[in-house]
């Protein structure tokens, strides 16, 4: 199988990282030339403060960089300061209630400005700026404030103590901007700054020459990057648009472009590119599973808004009996097997990694249609009426809503599970939205995955570097969408139970590591074993590169673009 | 009148035949007829009599598919137009022989200038520059009547009245002083008093020019009023052909005399009911292997029904298709 | 002519005011939010400020007029601005797009180069190669050529450009290597192989497009070609004695293109709403991706302003025909 | 030559019984005969409609069953491969989680023709009623002509996009999931493409209106209801037929692509539209699953516009006199 | 019932405009006055022929009797009721009685419907007739008009034009009208059927004892036909009067240019002819000239015709002529003064 070879060469391109590294440093900043990199999803803006989508996050990571990023295996790395903050080395208070960065001397801002602390400062500023509408808010939600006693030392003070106090100024989420160019796009006015918004000023290797929104960006070697060496291309078009498989076809079968990201293609695709020779796919895991959501209310179109999607419960999903025949009808090594081949593995987790919070207790790997069948029979469930849909004991008709976005894979995902739920007796209708509107959390839309009219719904989530804890906030009862929050909020299921509650609070006050992952796994397994969710597969993140295209590390933690400046052009034999 | 002067244009058995979906329209059948210089000559029939095809015929203006000349020889200068190459039919068209239609409404093109149209084929066939071709057809549009000629030649067919647009297409027709110049039905489309005006005309121009004109028409007042001679079609075919005085006078084919008799006079006193020739004009679905006419000739007799009347000489220059009028007997 | 004119440019506002107030209301129907593409985490409260600081708290009364205001006054204000460097604007709120934060006509203005190059260069290519076809399977109809032109143009109209496109690609990109497969929106042409290279990016994107445009148009030339054909006037241009190739290519011609004259107008908006699909494939980004991303983002700005844009185009090509007809037709005078 | 050529012929026989003439239909009927391209595209048209209407009666595999083992089968490439122990038990072969490709490109064409049969019908009915309405009472001309280049001007994606919100759970609480996207869809076409039939249809009306027979019916006194049903509806007919077959050819088409931009009906609800959409990203490994769908609209399409032209043909009277 | 001798068909004064909108607002700025200000009357059993050249409005002032305009002005009376004003509605219960045969026999019958619908159209408009009454019917009709019962179902497309000018008349005979509009009944015809046609109707009005407004530009015809004449130019009566004064003596110059205009098929008697040919066009009826219409043709003209329209008068008994020539000169003079002293209100 090809696709065991691609794995082992992202591994492989992962450990002889020094060796290329080595051979990026020898020569002069910019002298491979131009690379192309496509994103089926164009960005619109390269501020994503404004903006999050993951397409616009990554594009700006090009130029604008964090104080430390996560590496390809989820550990923090410093990136623009000295050293990673810990209690152990004084970074972090005892207290966990501040946090003190050491930023590297000699840093510049594209345009020749020193980077301050004065910036990073002002990063905080500007995303809690009243009306400013910052997409990272919460990255800086606790902090009381962020205190610049000299120009390399920045100090942020928490309100509470935080076991894990690094979600601000790092990850690709939450870079640093210049003070300088954005000081006049405060609060409201944070929108108009088309030129800020589009070009910012950054530490990273590249700057913005040219940005079209949605369509393409062409940037240039930051003249001003802080190896003389790097990065090795001069130039960069990142272009926008089409679909995934185009960006697959134009990397591994025309070599039209180096780079292409996140194909969620079907393996058999993939493999047939692989065949066109000019690219390879890699892959990497990280924390993203493609679950099924189970919705613990009641989503009967006839009710009211309040009771619908809040208050009243689901006339059969809430029972364990229901939802676990429903898990085990399921065939994941056959979903794995359609859907994701070597870039997805069977897991029975919300969380599978990493491996410090991942449960091990539950197993899912085989399918049991009987055995399924038996606990419905044996739960009540019957088919009365004789029209191969089972009814609750009082009556009610067990046909459920499946829907999901529009994509390839979930769609043949959700043929195959309708075909094996069916198979127990539930009858399924299906509904694809398209990806932009079900995830687009529009208030005004009925086909939200938020507000989450139907009985059940398939996605992926995944939460951004490599504590949980925020994540698992996503199953408390507050966090449920309802009309009064405008159908914002993380807990999809409107899963509720108040010993997880109690759980989750405690997992925020404690600091020791083993006793998080322990809390957390206990927090994961109750969740999926009280009907929060079916999870199906843990998802590889999967993108191609070109074969003359070296220096690439897939990373599922941070943006993928997060080593450009290592980047350079391999020799046609390479 | 030219008697015996030479005869510009000679046609001998012409056929044609249109090729329809099930089957042919013979609509034009074995016509013969010559035309003297300076000779107007009339030709009277019906729709469908097979007059107009038999013109076109000639100068190769029918499309084919669906028509076919099937034999026939047409003498003009020396040559046999159904044989030349196409080059040398179109220096005839337009350049020796002149074609003035039926509707002058759709005759000229819409959507140019009645000069240009005037001058192309001055510049195709004569080779006049610009410029003269200019004043070649201001000459020819006050040749016809049209005042403030220098000015008219830059408007467009639309502007100018039926009976201007007529006098427009004999322009043309006269362009390059044709030999022979075919009308077909040139005031049909018009009122009686615009009529009165072409026919005016067409004789002031015959005399100050001295082509020979066939002239088309189902009219017979318009006939008696201009032609020397006058040949008569029906079901495709001549079947009277005479000086015009003669025809009036002494007709001998009994379409002829029904014709003559059933069209109401202004001069002459109402009468109680008009004559009328009983049916319906024939089909030409094949070639004729009898008289045409036979179903609703008064006059006919069984010999009619077996074979096609050939045409009987009359004496000078009038001859008739008709085995009664020729009193054949009966006998074959 | 110019009476006429003026006063179907006067009809012509208020129905533009109408087409402006449906596709208004239709998309003020619409549930969308401009916020959609924001992740969850930003707070009910924060959204709700940043609906209001997009002037979404409005009712639909305050907001048309405003929005009125902004496309007929503001914008071309900035734009003689940027052409005279005057200062008529003076700073007033342009149209925003919802998603790039940016004039929603800045960024038409950046698309617009590559819907012209592409979009209107297969519909340049299309009527080149309709008029021919049309001209001679109407000359020699139920030829030969005749049936495989009208084999081959309804097949173009046929053959969905996801299917078509797509197949160019993998033989022509794919297996020969020929052809880029993805159109690079920021080549400029300087020299000749910048050129050559528009030429080869542009090849399939062209052909599919005209393709379709070749198809539809060349049946409108074949059959105002067979209506012309048959008038009187061609007969008395043969008997003219003028040659066939003048009767055909000019006396017919020049009659039936007056039909397709204002058939090929009326089709050129079209250039200007893109072709979706076929941009989509070939990665043109030109109008009609920013349209689809725009509704798939709930822009409401940027979908408003295209699609009435559109409209107006609709409006003023519909004139434009109709005095094109003029024009070409003497027989019709307005007034 | 003018017209008048055509006088009857005495028929043979019985002088005195009635002569029924042929049925003017039975003429054009005759003449459309004579339009190989129009014979062909009927015999296929019917015979698809056939295939995809008794088709999955008598083929009897349901289009949604999943054979996950049996899946990428090919017969068809491996029998001219000359692979062995070729299955014949899915001719068309199967997809990739094991359904029939035959089933679903019958089912697909149920769909895709219904849809573009009743999308076309719908702008048909609304082209022709609008057109005649303007065409034969001038005080609504300017008005209806208004509204027809309104519609021009509407877009008909963001049309459908918002018709997809507002009424899609109403239509499917009434008609079901596959019926409530299926009025969506066909009223979506419908609507966004009447105005071309409205406007030729006007026009001929306007033309007509002023023909003698429609003064004749007046000058008897026949209402304005009958003298449009009698007179003008019959005589509109051909513009009409030529542009219900382009409408029909339209419709599959705007199917197709509305649901290649993914707008269309459920996932496990084929049409051939979605069928060759899903197909094309396996194009290269699998052309044959592009080939069935793709082959199934063009051929129709192509079967629809020869109709079409066979149709105008067969419906000019000056044509058809020839 | 109204007495014998009162006119079937009484006009006076009949306008018909058709408005002229121009400029930026779509104002009417003036109207093509294709009928302006016709009187006859046709009494019962006769034929009134009318002629005139193209453009005339003679086509129109007959469909503007029946009433198929609305019109802009004057009195329409037949059979002795009022229909000048009346809705469409009122008319349909007037159309029995009057009927209209049109041109051009191909148009005017409905290509889609078989002969037999065609005739029994109005019958099923107007009577109660059960299907086998109006079938029979429609036979007679047939057979009236010379139609071979046989073609009943047959589609006009397969009748020549004579043929179907007879369907067309077997139609207007449906309801047994008293006045018939024959609309230039013998213009598409070919000469040897025009005679056929003609034979026709004239026997059909002695048999139904039918009126005739008889519209042609063929001379002959009307002179074979019509017991009176009326001569249309631009719109209004020049010259109304009996068949034989009229072609004998015509009065006004245009009825005598007309007349001998029209070609003499006796090539004899065409050569001693003294032809009167006019010179020009018609003007158009959106502009006509001041004065009389005729002036800017008339071989007679003189300086009064440029500025007066003359009146429409009976100079002997039952002849009428619109004509300067035969106004007497006080009238003429006193039309002078009234048209000086408003020229000068004017100025």
């Amino acid at each position: 199988m090809k696709l065991k070879t691609i794995l082992m060469g992202a591994v492989a391109l992962g450990a002889p990282a020094s060796t290329a590294f080595a051979q990026a440093e020898d020569g002069e900043r910019g002298r491979d030339g131009q690379v192309n990199i496509i994103y089926w999803q164009a960005p619109s803006i390269m501020n994503p403060f404004l903006s999050g989508g993951t397409k616009d996050v990554e594009a700006a990571s090009l130029v604008l960089e964090p104080l430390m990023r996560f590496d390809e295996t989820g550990e923090l790395v410093p990136w623009l300061v000295d050293e990673v903050p810990t209690v152990e080395n004084g970074g972090v208070s005892e207290d966990l209630t501040s946090i003190t960065y050491n930023i590297t001397e000699g840093l510049t801002w594209s345009d020749g400005t020193p980077f301050t602390s004065a910036d990073v400062k002002f990063t905080y500023d500007y995303c809690t700026a009243e009306g400013g509408g910052c997409a990272q808010a919460s990255k800086f939600d606790g902090i009381e404030s962020v205190e610049t006693p000299d120009d390399l030392t920045v100090v942020v003070n928490f309100t509470a103590p935080q076991p894990y106090p690094y979600s601000a100024f790092n990850g690709a989420e939450s870079p640093i901007i210049q003070a300088a160019q954005f000081a006049d796009c405060l609060g409201p006015r944070a929108p108009e700054c088309t030129d800020q918004n589009f070009m910012p000023i950054g530490t990273g290797p590249f700057v913005v020459t040219d940005f079209r929104t949605n369509d393409v960006i062409q940037l240039e070697a930051n003249e001003n990057y802080r190896d003389a060496s790097k990065p090795a291309f001069a130039t960069v078009t990142l272009k926008g648009g089409g679909d995934a498989t185009a960006a697959g076809r134009a990397v591994m079968e025309t070599g039209e472009f180096d780079y292409a990201w996140n194909l969620q293609l079907a393996p058999d695709v993939i493999a047939q590119m692989e065949a066109g020779g000019q690219g390879v796919p890699i892959a990497g895991f990280g924390t993203l599973v493609e679950r099924i959501m189970i919705n613990n209310t009641n989503p009967d179109p006839s009710l009211p808004d309040d009771e619908r999607s809040v208050i009243r419960p689901h006339p059969f999903l809430g029972d364990p009996a229901v939802f676990n025949a429903m898990s085990m009808a399921i065939d994941r090594p056959l979903l794995v097997e359609v859907g994701y081949g070597q870039a997805g593995r069977v897991t029975c987790n919300w969380v599978p990694a990493p491996e410090n919070y991942a449960s091990t207790s539950m197993s899912c790997d085989t399918q049991d249609i009987e055995g399924a069948n038996a606990m419905l029979e044996e739960a009540g469930y019957t088919d009365t009426n004789g029209d191969g849909i089972r009814e609750t004991p009082d009556g009610v008709p067990m046909q459920i809503l499946f829907q999901s976005s529009t994509n390839a894979v979930r769609q043949d995902f959700q043929a195959l599970i309708k075909d094996w739920w069916e198979q127990i007796g539930i009858g399924v209708e299906l509904r694809n939205v398209d990806s932009s509107v079900f995830f687009g959390g529009d208030p005004g839309s009925p086909d939200t995955f938020q507000k989450f009219y139907a009985d059940v719904e398939m996605y992926a989530n995944n939460f951004p570097g490599t504590d949980p804890q925020a994540y698992l906030g996503n199953g408390l009862c507050k966090a449920a969408p309802t009309p009064d929050t405008q159908w914002q909020g993380e807990n999809i299921s409107r899963f509720c139970m108040e010993e997880y509650d109690a759980l989750h609070t405690e997992l925020s006050q404690t600091a020791d590591l083993a006793e998080r992952g322990r809390i957390a796994k206990e927090l994961n397994d109750m969740a999926v074993q009280n009907g929060m969710m079916i999870p199906l597969v843990d998802r590889g993140r999967l993108s191609a590169r070109s074969n003359t295209l070296g220096g690439v590390i897939l990373n599922t933690w941070d943006s993928e673009l997060w080593n450009a400046a290592d980047w350079y052009r391999e020799g046609e034999d390479g | 009148m030219p008697d015996g002067a030479q005869a510009v244009l000679d046609v001998r058995g012409l056929q044609t035949v249109f090729k329809v979906r099930g089957g042919e329209v013979h609509a034009v059948n074995d016509v013969s007829f010559d035309l003297k210089a300076g000779e107007l000559l009339g030709v009277v029939g019906e729709s469908g009599s097979g007059k107009s095809v038999t013109m076109m015929s000639l100068l190769g203006l029918l499309p084919s598919p669906p028509a076919d000349i099937r034999q026939g020889r047409v003498t003009f200068e020396g040559k046999d137009l159904l044989q030349v190459d196409p080059a040398t039919l179109r220096d005839v068209r337009g350049g020796r022989i002149g074609f003035v239609f039926q509707d002058p409404m759709t005759s000229l093109n819409p959507v140019f200038t009645v000069g240009y149209q005037i001058m192309e084929p001055l510049r195709s066939h004569m080779n006049l520059s610009k410029s003269a071709a200019r004043d070649r057809a201001q000459e020819l549009l006050e040749l016809v009547g049209i005042p403030s000629a220098r000015a008219r030649l830059d408007d467009y067919p639309h502007q100018f009245s039926g009976g201007m647009r007529q006098r427009v297409m004999i322009a043309i027709a006269l362009a390059c002083d044709p030999k022979v110049l075919i009308a077909d039905e040139p005031t049909t489309a018009l009122d009686v008093t615009i009529q009165a005006q072409i026919i005016e005309l067409m004789k002031d121009l015959r005399d100050k020019l001295g082509m020979a004109v066939i002239w088309i028409t189902h009219d017979l007042g318009v006939i008696a009023g201009i032609a020397d001679r006058v040949m008569v079609m029906y079901g495709g075919q001549v079947v009277e052909q005479a000086p015009v005085k003669e025809l009036f006078g002494n007709p001998k084919h009994p379409y002829t005399q029904a014709l003559l008799t059933t069209i109401p006079k202004l001069s002459e006193e109402r009468a109680r009911r008009l004559t009328v020739i009983e049916g319906q004009p024939p089909i030409l679905g094949e070639a004729p292997s009898a008289c045409s006419f036979r179903d609703r000739c008064p006059r006919a007799i069984p010999i009619c029904a077996r074979r096609n009347p050939p045409r009987f000489e009359f004496g000078d220059r009038h001859d008739a298709a008709c085995f009664v009028a020729a009193e054949v007997s009966d006998a074959g | 002519m110019l009476t006429y004119i003026i006063r179907r440019l006067l009809i012509s506002i208020p129905a533009l005011l109408l087409i402006a107030f449906v596709i208004f209301m239709l998309l003020e129907l619409a549930p969308g939010d401009p916020m959609a593409s924001m992740p969850l985490t930003i707070p009910a409260e924060v959204k709700q400020q940043m609906r209001e600081a997009l002037g979404l708290g409005e009712p639909w009364w305050v907001r048309f007029p405003l929005w009125l205001k902004q496309f007929f006054i503001v914008e071309p204000a900035y734009w003689i601005d940027s052409a005279f460097g005057t200062d008529l604007a003076g700073g007033q709120q342009r149209i925003i797009s919802f998603q790039s934060r940016s004039p929603v006509f800045d960024t038409i203005a950046e698309r617009m180069p590559q819907t012209l190059w592409v979009v209107g260069m297969s519909y340049v290519v299309g009527v080149a190669i309709a008029l021919p076809v049309g001209i001679i399977s109407a000359y020699r109809q139920y030829s030969v050529f005749d049936q495989a032109g009208t084999f081959v143009s309804m097949i173009g109209f046929s053959v969905p450009p996801f299917f078509s496109g797509v197949l160019l690609i993998v033989i022509f990109s794919v297996s020969l290597g020929w052809l880029p497969s993805i159109y690079d929106t920021t080549h400029s042409v300087t020299d000749w192989d910048s050129f050559v290279f528009q030429l080869r990016q542009m090849v399939m994107p062209v052909m599919v497009l005209a393709l379709q445009t070749t198809a539809q148009i060349s049946r409108y030339m074949r059959a105002a070609m067979l209506d012309n054909l048959g008038q009187d006037y061609v007969r008395t241009a043969r008997a003219k004695g003028m040659s066939e190739r003048i009767v055909v290519l000019k006396h017919v011609l020049r009659n039936s293109m007056i039909p397709v004259i204002t058939v090929i107008a009326l089709g050129i908006p079209s250039i200007f709403g893109g072709a979706i699909i076929t941009e989509q494939i070939f990665k043109v980004n030109g109008l009609g991706q920013l349209l689809i991303i725009a509704l798939q983002g709930n822009d409401i700005p940027m979908v408003m302003t295209l699609t009435f844009l559109f409209a107006v185009l609709i409006v003023m090509f519909n004139l434009i025909a109709d005095v094109l007809y003029g024009v070409f037709d003497p027989r019709i005078r307005y007034d | 030559m003018t017209e008048n050529t055509a006088n009857p012929p005495l028929p043979a026989g019985d002088p005195t019984a009635p002569v029924v003439d042929r049925n003017q239909w039975w003429d054009v009927w005759a003449q459309f005969r004579s339009h190989k391209g129009a014979m062909a595209g009927l015999i296929f048209l019917v015979g698809i409609t056939l295939f995809c209407l008794v088709g999955p009666w008598l083929w009897g595999i349901d289009p949604t069953t999943l054979d996950i083992r049996n899946k990428d089968l090919r017969p068809i490439v491996n029998a001219l491969w000359g692979v062995e122990n070729v299955s014949w038990a899915h001719p068309f072969g199967t997809d990739n989680l094991g359904r029939d490709i035959m089933a679903q490109t019958m089912q697909g064409g149920r769909i895709s023709l219904a849809v573009g049969w009743t999308a076309m019908i719908l702008a048909i009915v609304i082209g022709t009623f609008i057109g005649v309405v303007a065409g034969y009472f001038p005080r609504l001309d300017g008005l209806l002509m208004r509204l027809t280049d309104l519609f021009l001007a509407l877009p008909l994606l963001p049309l459908l996009l918002v018709m997809m919100l507002l009424f899609r759970d109403p239509l499917r609480a009434a008609f079901g999931p596959e019926e409530g996207i299926f009025i969506l869809i066909v009223i979506g076409i419908g609507i966004t493409s009447w105005m071309q039939t409205a406007r030729i249809v006007r026009g001929d009306v306007l033309a007509l209106k002023e023909r003698e027979y429609v003064l004749a019916a007046r000058s008897i006194g026949t209402p304005s209801r009958r003298v449009i049903t009698r007179h003008l509806l019959p005589n509109v007919l051909s513009p009409i037929m030529v542009s219900a077959t382009l409408g029909l050819a339209t419709a599959i088409i705007t199917e197709s692509a509305v649901s290649f931009l993914g707008l269309g009906f459920p996932p496990d609800y084929p049409t051939w539209g979605k069928l060759l959409a899903d197909a094309v990203p396996r194009m290269v490994s699998f052309p044959e699953r592009v080939i069935w769908p793709g082959l199934a609209i063009s051929l129709t399409v192509l079967a629809v516009n020869y109709i079409g032209d066979g149709l105008r043909d067969a419906l000019d009277p000056r044509i058809r006199g020839q | 019932m109204l007495d014998e001798t009162t006119p079937l068909v009484r006009i006076r004064d009949l306008k018909m405009h058709f408005p002229i909108y121009s400029g930026l607002f779509r104002r009417q700025t003036g109207a093509v006055k294709a009928v302006d200000g016709v009187s006859f009357d046709i009494q019962r059993g006769e034929t009134l022929g009318l002629v005139g050249e193209s453009g005339c409005g003679k086509s129109t002032c007959g469909r503007a009797v029946l009433r198929l305009y609305d019109i802009t002005g004057g009195a329409i009376e037949i059979d002795g009721v009022e229909i000048g004003e009346s809705s469409q509605s009122d008319l349909r219960r007037m159309r029995p009685t009057m009927q209209m045969v049109f041109q051009d026999p191909q148009a005017s019958l409905n290509p889609r419907m078989t002969v037999e619908a065609i005739i029994r159209e109005p019958l099923d408009e107007h009577t109660t007739l059960s299907k086998a009454e109006k079938s029979k019917k429609v036979l007679e009709l047939m057979d009236a008009v010379g139609l071979n019962r046989r073609f009943a179902k047959r589609y006009p497309h397969a009748f020549s034009g004579g043929q179907r000018q007879r369907v067309g008349i077997a139609r207007a005979l449906a309801l047994n009208p008293k006045f018939i509009v024959c609309d230039e009944p013998i213009a598409a015809l070919d000469v040897s059927i025009q005679a056929q046609v003609v034979n026709l109707l004239e026997d059909l009005q002695e048999e139904f004892g039918l009126t005739y407004l008889f519209i042609s530009h063929d001379l002959s015809m009307v002179r074979h036909i019509a017991t009176r004449i009326a001569v249309m130019y631009l719109g209004k009566v020049v010259e109304l009067a009996p068949r034989a004064p009229l072609y004998d003596a015509p009065l006004h110059p245009y009825t005598r240019a007309l007349l001998s205009a029209v070609p003499e098929p006796d090539p004899a008697k065409a050569e001693a002819r003294e032809r009167i040919v006019l010179q020009g066009d018609v003007p158009s009826p959106a502009n006509p000239p001041e004065g009389c219409n005729f002036c800017t043709r008339c071989p007679a003209v003189m300086d009064v015709c440029r500025r007066i329209d003359p009146t429409f008068q009976e100079v002997e008994p039952g002849r009428f002529v619109a004509c300067h020539l035969y106004e007497d000169h006080a009238s003429r003079a006193e039309k002078a003064e009234a048209h000086a002293n408003q020229q000068g209100s004017n100025a």
